[in-house]
C-alpha cells in the first residue's frame, strides 16, 4: 500500500543546487538505501520525503497522493536519527510514548503501543531509565522504539548506526533486517557505509553531488555499474582503474593495450560489439581479480613495485605501482604475504570492466 | 465503457485533489503570513519600545530650546545646532571633558584589572584541583549574596586608611575582585577541552604560559561579554566614586551628571538631558563594537549555571 | 612531600591577587560590616555594643514588615513575568536569522546599556499623569487619567514594568544562546511526532536549556531581592524621603541605604543587611537543593 | 610655609553659572588675606552632599567648611561631622552676630553653648502665576487673592477653561507645608524630640485637607518637582506653581522665548492677612579637624554682610544675613522682595534644627496621609486623628 | 636509544583500578598498537607513558631512567590527540612551533624546524591558515606536525584517525606508514579499530579491563591467541567460539564431540599431549575455516540454519544457528551464496584453536 513515488524533485538552497531531478520509484514493503559520499544530497532526500525540509520543485507522491504540503507528522512517516534525537530529560517510555501524548491518546492505548514495540525491541526492562543511562546499543534501539510506536508506513533511517563502535554495528545491522521482516514496513535507510548498504538492501540507491547514479539490488550494482563512480564507491578495497588502448576489435571481444604503461600490458576483454570508434579507455578491475605473482614473468604481466602490504589475517591486500604510476591493488586470501619486493601483476580479464574517458560503463550488444 | 467510465473517475479525483491542494496551499501561505505578520508586528514594537527612551532623549537635545518637553512628545528631533549648542554648552561651561577622562580611565583600568585577576583566579577554579579550591569558590560565591549597601562603609573606611582617597586607585582597587566576573569566567573555561591544556603542557608551557597563551586567547569571548558588563556596571557605579572620590577634579560622568539632575540645579531640561545623554554615548558606543562576542560569552557561561 | 608542594604552589600564586583583594575589599567589610551590626554606629562616634538590639530594632521597625511584604510580592511577579518575557523575546529573535536577528538582539539589548537614571528620567515622563505618554495612549481610548507612580494600586506593578523592561534584554541575550545550543533534531523529531509550536517548546526547549534556565532565574531572584535603584529612582526618593506614596515601593536595600545615609544609624542597616544576605542564601540554597531533585540531565 | 587646603563642599547649585563665580571671588579675596591658605570649591547633589559628609566624618576625611540644609543639620550632629563653634560665634564682635537672623541663630544653637553653624543662603516659598490664563480664565491679577475660598474660586475658573489650577500639594512634603502653612503658626509644626510627639495641630491639618479634596478637580495630578508641571506651566495649561526662587531660571528663559507671561505672589492663607510659605535655611558648618579655625573663619568670611549683599544681588537669592537684606542693592530685587516677603510668614521646613533626627518615615506618612484624605479614603477629620497617632508612634520608635 | 619500560605499573582513581600491573617493553623505533574494546585503559596508559596521568603504583623507564617524576615536556615524548587540540587561535606555523617558543628557542630555529616538519607532512602552503580553517586530514596533519617539531623520543598517538571518514583514514594511515619508515621514531598508538592495528603495527598489545591480555605481531596474535579475549577481539568477522566435549586424546591430536550439540559433530584436531583431565572445551573457528554445503550431508558436518546472509561482493558472510542455538558464521570469497536455508557446514579442523572454559588459550606441548 505504502507506495512511494518521486518525481523531477529538486531542491536548493538559494542559488546552490543540492538535489537535481531525482526520480524514484520505492514499493511497498521494500528496504531501500542511499548510499553515496558526504554531502551529495542523501540527507536532504530522505528529509524531504519527512516533510521536515520543503520540496523546491517535483512532487512526492505517498499512497497515490502527492504529499509536498502535507505536515510531516501527518505523513505517516517515521525517521530515525543519526544521534537518535531522544529527549535526555524524559524517561524511554516518554521518549516513545511522545507522538501519542501529542496525539493525545489515552494512557491505555499508549501504554499498550509502547511495550509492543519495546517488546519487539527487547527494551521492556529500561522503560523507566532515562536516554543518559543507556548504552549506545539501547538509545538506537529506542530511537527505533519511538518510529515503531507510531506505526508509520514509512521508516526513515538517516545513518542510525553511525555513532555505534564496531561491534555493535554489525549486531544492530543484524536486529534491522530482522525487524524490516517482522514489521514488513517499506524502510528508506541512508548511510555512506558500504557493508552497511549491500547487506541491508533490497534496492540500493548510490547518490552523487545531488544525482542518482544508479539503482538496483546491491550485487547488480557490484557487478555490473553503470559508471566508474557506482564502480568505486562500491566495493573494499576500492577497484582498481586503469587507462588503456583499445589495439585490436573482434566481434566477441577487444584487446587493450598499454596498461600500466607496459607493453606486457594487454588483456583480451569479452566485449560484444565493441564501438571501432574508441581510442582510449579506462578499464576497472576489483584487488581480487588482481593476482601478484613471485619474480616470475610469465607473458601478460605486468610489472609492479610493492608499495605497501596490509596483511589483515584472512586477507591480505598488496598495494603496488604500475612503471607508470598508476596504483594497482591486490588482495587475496588465506595465503601470508611472501615478502617480495619486484613482482608481477596479473589482471583476470573476464572480470575486467570497461569505461570511456568520460567514466561511462561501455556495455557490449545484447545478443538478441 | 468502463474505460470511459474510469477516466472520467480519475479526472475527477486528480481535479479534487488538485482543488484540495490549492485550498491546502493558501491555508498554509495564510497560516505563516500571519504568523510574520505578527511575528514582525511583535519585534518592532518591541525594539520600539526598547529604543524610544534613547531616541526621545536624543531629540530632546537636539529640539528647539524653550519648548516644554514632556507635554509635546519629541518624536523627531527638531533643531540640530539646538543640540551641539547644548553640547557645547556642557563640554565648555563644566568639568564635563574631565568627568570623561576620569571615568574612561576609570572604566578601563577598572575593566583591565578585573579581567586579569579574575581570569588568572578563574583559570586555577576552573581547570585545575588543588587543596582548598571548593571552600574558597564557596566563600567568594557567598559574597554575590551580600548587599553592596552593607559594605559600602567598611569598604569606604578602608580605602580612606590606606590613603587612597580622591586617588585612582582608590576608585578602582577595591573592586577589582569581581565575584560575579569570576563566576562568569568560571563557567566559561570549565568548557574548555582539557586536552589543549595538557597538549601546551607537553609542549612545554609553564602554568602561566598555559594560562597567558593557551586559555587566555581561547576565552576572548567570555572575556569581552564581562568587559561589557564591567563597562557597563562601572560607567554606572555611582555610590563608590561619590564617597571615595568627592573632590571634583576626581568626578566622574555619574556625579557631573547628578549635578544637573539635582532637583535645586538652575539648569534647563535640555541642557540637563543632554547632560544625560553624553553620559550614555560610551557604553553604547563600547556595545555596538562589542555585541558581536556578548552572546558567545553570555552561552557559555550562562548554560552551566 | 615537598614535591607536592611545588605542584600546587603555582595554583596559590595565580589566586593570589584575587584572593588577596576579594579578602581585603570583599571579605574584610564583611565581616567588619558584621561586627559593626552588633554595635550602636553612627560614623565617626563611639560605638557601643548592643548585641542584638539592631536586629530586633529593625525587625520591629514599622517599615520593617512593609519593605519585607512589597519585596515578597515584587519578587515574586517580576522575576517569573521578566523570564517569562525574556525567554518570549528570545524565541522571538531566535526566529529572525541574518540582519535581522541581529538587528533586533541589539536593540532588544539596548535598555541594558542604557545608564540607569537616564532610564528612570524617561519612565516618569511616560508614567506622568495626564500628559505622560501612557495616559495619553489611554486618553485616546477615552479612559481617566491614572495617577501611575502615586497610586498604591498601580506603583508596583509600575516598577515591574520598568524592571522587566531593564532586566529582559540581558537575560534574553542568555537565554538566547541556550537556545542556539539544543540540537535541530529534537525539533524535528518533535515535528514527526506531531508536536505544535508551543508543544515544542514545553517539551524540547525547556527542558533542554533548564541549565540555563536555572543560571537565569537564580541570578534573577539574587539580584530581584536586592532590588534598589529602579523604585528609588522611579520614586524620586532621596535618604529623607523614600519609598513612594505610603511605602509602597519600599525595599529592603532602599532601607538599608535611608537608615545609613539618612537617619545615619550604621549599626542597624547593616543587621538589615545580614538579614537579608541570610533570605538570598536561603533562597538561593532552595534553588540549588530544587535542581538536584529535578535532577540535571 | 606650608600651603593649607580647605575642602569647601557646597550644593550644586553654588558651584554653577553665576554662583559660582561669586564663590570664587570670596574664597580669591579670602586667600589673598590669608596667604598660604587654599580653598577648593566642590559642588554636589543634595543627597551627594549629604553621603559625602557623613561618610567623610566617619573616616575623618571630609570636607573643612561646607553647607548643607539646616533640615539635615541633625543627622551631620549625630555622625559628628559639625564641630561646636560655640566659642568662635562667641568671639566674634557684637556687631557681626547682630547681622544675622535671631531666629535661626537660636536653631543653629539647640542646647546652651553649643552652636554648631553659622546660617548661611536661604529660601522663601512663594507661587508663580501664569498671567495668560489667569486672563483666559478672566481673573484680573491684579486684586489679590483673599484666602482659601477665593483662590478655590479662581481655580474653578480656571479650570472652566480647561486648564488646570494648581500641582498636586499632596505629594512633597514641602508642597504640602506651603499650604498647610496657610493656617498654621510656627509652634505648630515640627516635632518635640523630648516628649516625642509631634507638633502637627490636628484642626488645622483636618483643614488643610478639607482644602486638598476641593483642589482635587482642579489639580493636575503632578508633583511640584515633575518636569511635567514646569512645562504646563511655561506652556499656559497651568494657573499656579508654588515653589521657591531656584524654579524661576526656566520661567524666565520662558518668557524670554515664548512669550511665558508670569508673575509672583505670596502664597494665599487660609483667611485673610494670612499667608503660607516655606523657609528653609542653609548652613555652612566647620568640621572638627586640624584646620577647623581656619575653616571657622572662612566661614564667618563669607557670610558676612558685605559678600552676602552681593549674594544676593547678583542671584536674587535669600539668606540669613538679615542686614544684607535690607540693603538698598538688594531690597530691590523683585525675586528676592518676594522671598523676603515669604519668609516673614512662613513656617521653618523641618524644625527643630540641629536637635533630632527625624526617622525616615516621618514625613512620608504626612504626605501619604495627605493624599489618603485627597483620594476620599478618610474624612479629613479621621485622617488628622489617625496621623497624629501615626507620628508620634514613628517618633517614640526612634 | 629510546627504549621504554614500564614496570608493575597499576593506576587507580580513588578506589577504582584501571590499570592492573601493567608490564610492557618497548624498543627503540618500535611501532606499538594498543587496542581492546572501549574503557579498558588504553588511553589512561598513554597518559602515564607521556606524563599527563600520574602513575599510582610501579615505574616507568625511558632511556634508563625513572620518569615516574619527570614533568611531561621534558620526557621527550610528543602526544597527538584523538581531537588534535590544536589551539584555534593560532595559525599552523604558530602551532607546530609552540613548544619551541615555549622553549624560547630563536626565530631562525622555530622557522627552519617547522618547515622541516611542514615538509615531510606537505603542510608548507598551510602555514597560515587557522585550524578553523582546515579539512579534517589537514588539522591531523598539523596535529601530528606539531609533534614532530619537538623531535620526541617517542610518539604518542591516542585515536588520531577516529574523526575522520573511512576514506581518509586509509589515506592517513598509509601517511603514518610512511612517517614511521622516515622518522624511525619510537610511536605507540592508541585505537580500537582492528585494521589500523593490524597495519600499522609492529607490535600489537591487547588490553581489556586494565590488563594486558596479549602482545605481539599482529598475525601473531591473529594466528595464535593467548586467549578467547585475543582471538574473538582480532578479525572480522569475529571468530567463533563453539562448546565441544573431549571424546579421545591420542598422543598427537584430540578428538572433540557433541560440537553444536550435534553427534556428528566431531572434529580431530591435532593436538600434541592433551591434558586428559579436560573434559569439556570451547573451540575456536575462524568464519573463512568454515564451509557450509548444501543439503548434502557428508559425514562429519553439522546440520545448520541459515539465519542471514550478507552478500559483499566478493565475499560472503553466511550467520547460520546450529541445533543447539549457538552461532557460526562462515565466510566465503568469490562465489555467490546459492539460497539454501537448511544447509551443513564442515570446519577445518586444522585450524581449530582450543580453549579452556576460562577462555585460556590450550596449546600442544612444544615438540623438543
Ligand atoms: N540549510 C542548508 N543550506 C545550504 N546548503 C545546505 C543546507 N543543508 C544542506 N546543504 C548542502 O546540501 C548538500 C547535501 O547535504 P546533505 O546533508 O543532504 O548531504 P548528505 O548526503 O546527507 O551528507 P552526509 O553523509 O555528510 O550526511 C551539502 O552540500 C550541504 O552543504
Ligand atoms: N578521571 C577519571 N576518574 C575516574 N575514572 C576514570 C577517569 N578517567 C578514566 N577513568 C576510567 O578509566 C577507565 C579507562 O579509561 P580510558 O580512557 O583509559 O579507556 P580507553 O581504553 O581509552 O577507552 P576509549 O577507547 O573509550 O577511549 C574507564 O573505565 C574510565 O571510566
Ligand atoms: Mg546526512
Ligand atoms: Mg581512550
Amino acid at each position: 500500500m505504502s507506495d512511494l513515488q518521486i518525481v523531477n524533485a529538486s531542491k536548493t538552497y538559494g542559488t546552490v543546487g543540492v538535489l537535481n531531478q531525482v526520480n524514484l520509484e520505492i514499493s511497498s514493503g521494500e528496504f531501500v538505501v542511499f548510499v553515496g559520499p558526504s554531502g551529495c544530497g542523501k540527507s536532504t532526500l530522505l528529509r524531504m520525503i519527512s516533510g521536515l525540509e520543503e520540496i523546491s520543485s517535483g512532487e512526492i507522491w505517498l499512497d497515490g497522493r502527492v504529499v509536498n504540503d502535507v505536515d510531516p507528522a501527518k505523513r505517516g512517516v517515521a525517521m530515525v536519527f543519526q544521534n537518535y534525537a531522544l529527549y535526555p530529560h524524559m524517561t524511554v517510555f516518554d521518549n516513545m510514548a511522545f507522538s501519542l501524548t501529542m496525539a493525545g491518546a489515552p494512557k491505555k492505548e499508549r501504554m499498550e503501543r509502547v511495550e509492543k514495540a519495546a517488546e519487539i525491541l527487547r527494551l521492556g526492562h529500561l522503560l523507566d531509565r532515562r536516554p543518559g543511562q543507556l548504552s549506545g546499543g539501547q538509545k538506537q534501539r529506542v530511537a527505533i522504539g519511538r518510529a515503531i510506536v507510531r506505526e508509520p508506513k514509512v521508516f526513515l533511517f538517516d545513518e542510525p548506526l553511525s555513532n555505534l563502535d564496531a561491534e555493535l554495528r554489525v549486531q544492530m545491522r543484524a536486529e534491522l533486517v530482522q525487524l524490516h521482516a517482522k514489521l514488513k514496513s517499506t524502510m528508506i535507510y541512508v548511510t555512506h557505509d558500504q557493508i552497511e548498504a549491500m547487506t541491508l538492501a533490497d534496492k540500493m540507491v548510490v547518490m552523487n553531488g545531488g544525482v542518482i547514479q544508479q539503482v538496483g539490488r546491491p550485487l547488480d550494482l557490484y557487478d555490473d555499474p553503470n559508471n566508474k563512480f557506482v564502480a568505486g564507491f562500491i566495493g573494499t578495497p576500492k577497484m582498481n582503474f586503469l587507462n588503456a588502448r583499445v589495439a585490436q576489435v573482434f566481434d566477441d571481444r577487444v584487446v587493450l593495450s598499454q596498461i600500466g604503461g607496459t607493453d606486457t600490458g594487454i588483456l583480451e576483454v569479452p566485449f560484444h560489439q565493441f564501438d571501432q570508434s574508441i581510442k582510449e579507455v579506462q578499464i576497472g578491475v576489483r584487488p581480487e581479480h588482481v593476482r601478484i605473482l613471485g619474480n616470475v614473468e610469465p607473458s601478460a604481466s605486468m610489472p609492479v613495485t610493492v608499495a605497501l602490504v596490509e596483511e589483515l589475517g584472512d586477507m591480505t591486500v598488496i598495494h603496488t605501482d604500475l612503471p607508470n604510476g598508476e596504483r594497482l591493488t591486490a588482495q587475496s586470501h588465506g595465503g601470508r604475504y611472501a615478502g617480495i619486493a619486484n613482482a608481477c601483476a596479473t589482471v583476470d580479464a573476464t572480470h575486467v570492466l570497461v569505461f570511456d574517458r568520460e567514466g561511462n560503463r561501455l556495455r557490449g550488444a545484447k545478443l538478441s | 465503457m468502463s474505460d470511459v467510465a474510469n477516466m472520467e473517475v480519475s479526472v475527477a479525483r486528480s481535479k479534487a485533489t488538485g482543488t484540495r491542494r490549492a485550498s491546502e496551499a493558501r491555508r498554509r501561505i495564510s497560516d505563516a503570513t500571519v504568523w510574520t505578520v505578527l511575528k514582525w508586528t511583535i519585534a518592532i514594537c518591541v525594539a520600539i519600545v526598547a529604543i524610544f527612551p534613547l531616541w526621545w532623549m536624543f531629540n530632546v537635545v537636539f529640539s528647539e530650546p524653550g519648548v516644554p518637553v514632556s507635554i509635546n512628545p519629541r518624536l523627531y528631533p527638531t533643531s540640530i545646532s539646538a543640540g551641539l549648542r547644548n553640547i557645547a554648552i556642557i563640554f565648555t561651561e563644566t568639568g564635563y571633558l574631565r568627568a570623561y577622562y576620569i571615568s574612561v580611565v576609570y572604566t578601563l583600568l577598572t575593566i583591565g584589572g578585573i579581567l586579569l585577576v579574575s581570569s588568572m583566579a578563574a583559570f586555577e577554579f576552573a581547570l585545575f584541583d588543588f587543596p582548598g579550591k571548593k571552600i574558597m569558590f564557596a566563600i567568594v560565591m557567598l559574597s554575590l549574596m551580600v548587599p553592596k549597601a552593607v559594605t559600602l562603609v567598611p569598604t569606604y573606611l578602608l580605602t580612606v586608611q590606606l590613603g587612597w582617597l580622591n586617588t585612582m586607585q582608590g576608585l578602582v582597587v577595591p573592586g577589582l575582585a569581581s565575584a560575579f566576573g569570576l563566576f562568569m569566567l568560571v563557567q566559561f573555561m570549565k568548557s574548555l577541552p582539557t586536552e589543549m591544556i595538557e597538549a601546551a603542557r607537553l609542549d612545554g608551557a609553564n602554568h602561566f604560559q598555559i594560562y597567558l597563551h593557551v586559555v587566555l586567547p581561547l576565552s576572548r569571548n567570555a572575556l569581552v561579554t564581562l568587559a561589557i558588563l564591567t563597562f557597563m556596571h562601572t560607567w554606572g557605579n555611582f555610590s563608590w566614586p561619590l564617597i571615595v572620590a568627592p573632590n571634583p577634579t576626581m568626578y566622574t560622568v555619574g556625579q557631573v551628571v547628578g549635578l544637573f539632575n539635582a532637583p535645586y540645579s538652575h539648569t534647563t531640561v535640555d541642557i540637563a538631558m543632554t547632560a544625560n545623554l553624553l553620559a550614555a554615548v560610551p557604553p553604547l558606543i563600547f556595545f555596538l563594537i562589542f555585541q558581536r562576542q556578548i552572546v558567545e560569552g553570555i552561552a557559555s557561561s550562562g548554560s552551566k549555571g | 612531600m615537598s614535591a607536592r608542594v611545588t605542584k600546587t604552589t603555582p595554583h596559590y600564586l595565580m589566586l593570589l591577587p584575587f584572593m588577596l583583594l576579594f579578602a581585603v575589599f570583599f571579605l574584610y567589610p564583611i565581616v567588619s560590616g558584621l561586627i559593626y551590626s552588633f554595635f550602636d554606629w553612627a560614623g565617626a562616634q563611639p560605638t557601643t555594643f548592643v548585641a542584638l538590639e539592631n536586629y530586633t530594632k529593625v525587625l520591629n521597625s514599622r517599615n520593617f514588615n512593609k519593605a519585607a511584604s512589597n519585596l515578597l510580592l515584587y519578587v515574586s511577579i517580576t522575576v517569573p513575568l521578566g523570564l517569562t518575557i525574556a525567554f518570549c523575546l528570545a524565541l522571538l529573535v531566535d526566529s529572525f536569522s541574518g540582519f535581522w536577528a541581529k538587528f533586533f538582539r541589539s536593540a532588544f539589548f539596548m535598555p541594558v546599556v542604557m545608564p540607569l537614571f537616564l532610564a528612570a528620567t524617561i519612565w516618569r515622563w511616560m508614567y506622568a499623569p495626564n500628559f505622560g505618554l501612557l495616559n495619553t495612549i489611554l486618553g485616546w481610548f477615552g479612559f481617566e487619567s491614572v495617577q501611575f507612580l502615586n497610586n498604591v494600586n498601580t506603583m508596583l506593578y509600575c516598577l515591574i514594568a520598568v524592571d522587566v523592561w531593564v532586566s529582559a534584554g540581558f537575560n534574553m541575550v542568555i537565554i538566547l544562546a541556550g537556545l542556539k545550543n539544543v540540537p535541530k533534531h529534537y525539533y524535528e523529531a518533535a515535528r514527526l511526532d506531531g508536536a505544535n509550536k508551543l508543544q515544542q517548546i514545553f517539551y524540547v526547549t525547556i527542558p533542554s536549556i533548564r541549565p540555563v534556565l536555572f543560571f537565569v532565574v537564580t541570578y534573577s531572584l539574587i539580584s530581584a531581592l536586592q532590588v534598589f535603584d529602579v523604585p528609588w529612582l522611579l520614586t524620586g526618593s532621596s535618604f529623607a524621603e523614600y519609598g513612594g506614596r505610603a511605602n509602597t515601593l519600599l525595599f529592603p536595600v532602599m532601607d538599608i541605604m535611608g537608615r545609613g545615609f539618612g537617619a545615619v544609624k550604621f549599626g542597624q542597616a547593616a543587621a538589615y543587611g545580614f538579614m537579608l544576605t541570610a533570605l538570598i542564601i536561603a533562597v538561593t540554597a532552595v534553588m540549588f537543593a530544587l535542581r538536584k531533585k529535578v535532577g540535571e540531565v | 610655609q606650608e600651603k593649607v587646603v580647605l575642602d569647601y563642599w557646597v550644593y550644586s547649585d553654588f558651584a554653577q553659572g553665576e554662583a559660582l563665580k561669586l564663590q570664587q571671588s570670596f574664597i580669591s579675596e579670602f586667600e589673598a588675606k590669608h596667604p598660604g591658605v587654599k580653598i577648593n570649591i566642590a559642588g554636589k547633589g543634595d543627597d551627594d552632599l549629604l553621603t559625602g559628609q557623613i561618610a567623610g566624618a566617619a573616616s575623618g576625611t571630609g570636607p573643612d567648611v561646607f553647607m548643607n540644609s539646616t533640615s539635615a543639620g541633625a543627622a551631620l550632629v549625630q555622625a559628628g561631622a559639625l564641630k561646636n563653634v560655640y566659642e568662635d560665634w562667641m568671639a566674634m564682635p557684637q556687631e557681626y552676630r547682630d547681622q544675622f537672623n535671631k531666629d535661626l541663630i537660636a536653631m543653629c544653637t539647640p542646647k546652651p553653648q553649643t552652636m554648631y553653624c553659622l546660617p548661611y543662603t536661604g529660601f522663601g516659598s512663594f507661587m508663580f502665576r501664569n498671567l495668560t490664563v489667569l486672563k483666559e480664565a478672566g481673573i484680573d491679577p491684579a486684586t489679590p487673592i483673599k484666602d482659601w475660598n477665593d483662590w478655590v474660586a479662581q481655580m474653578e475658573k480656571v479650570k472652566a477653561k480647561g486648564k488646570y489650577g494648581i500641582p498636586d500639594m499632596t505629594q512633597v512634603w514641602g508642597s504640602f507645608l506651603n499650604i498647610y502653612s496657610g493656617i498654621a503658626e510656627p509652634n505648630e509644626w515640627g516635632a518635640d524630640f523630648e516628649k516625642k510627639k509631634t507638633l502637627i495641630n490636628p484642626d488645622k491639618y483636618a483643614k488643610t485637607a478639607e482644602l486638598f479634596v476641593k483642589m482635587k478637580p482642579y489639580s493636575t495630578g503632578t508633583s511640584i518637582n515633575d518636569q511635567a508641571t514646569r512645562d504646563l506651566f511655561i506652556s499656559n495649561q497651568l494657573a499656579f506653581y508654588i515653589n521657591g526662587p531656584w524654579a524661576n531660571p526656566p520661567f524666565e528663559q520662558a518668557a524670554k522665548n515664548s512669550n511665558l507671561k508670569y508673575d509672583w505672589v505670596l502664597i494665599p492663607g487660609a483667611h485673610e492677612g494670612k499667608n503660607g510659605g516655606v523657609q528653609g535655611y542653609e548652613f555652612i558648618g566647620v568640621a572638627p579637624k586640624k584646620n577647623a579655625k581656619l575653616a571657622w573663619e572662612f566661614a564667618a568670611y563669607v557670610t558676612e554682610k558685605q559678600q552676602m549683599v552681593r549674594w544676593a544681588a547678583a542671584l536674587g537669592r535669600y539668606n540669613s544675613n538679615q542686614a544684607s537684606l535690607t540693603d538698598p542693592a538688594v531690597a530691590s530685587h523683585p525675586l528676592l522682595a518676594i522671598t523676603y516677603k515669604a519668609a516673614k510668614t512662613a513656617l521653618f521646613n523641618k524644625p527643630p534644627f540641629f536637635s533630632g533626627v527625624y526617622p525616615n518615615s516621618y514625613w512620608s506618612a504626612i504626605t501619604d496621609n495627605a493624599s489618603a484624605i485627597e483620594d476620599g479614603n478618610m474624612t479629613p477629620e479621621e485622617g488628622a486623628k489617625k496621623l497624629i497617632e501615626e507620628l508620634n508612634e514613628i517618633l517614640s520608635d526612634g
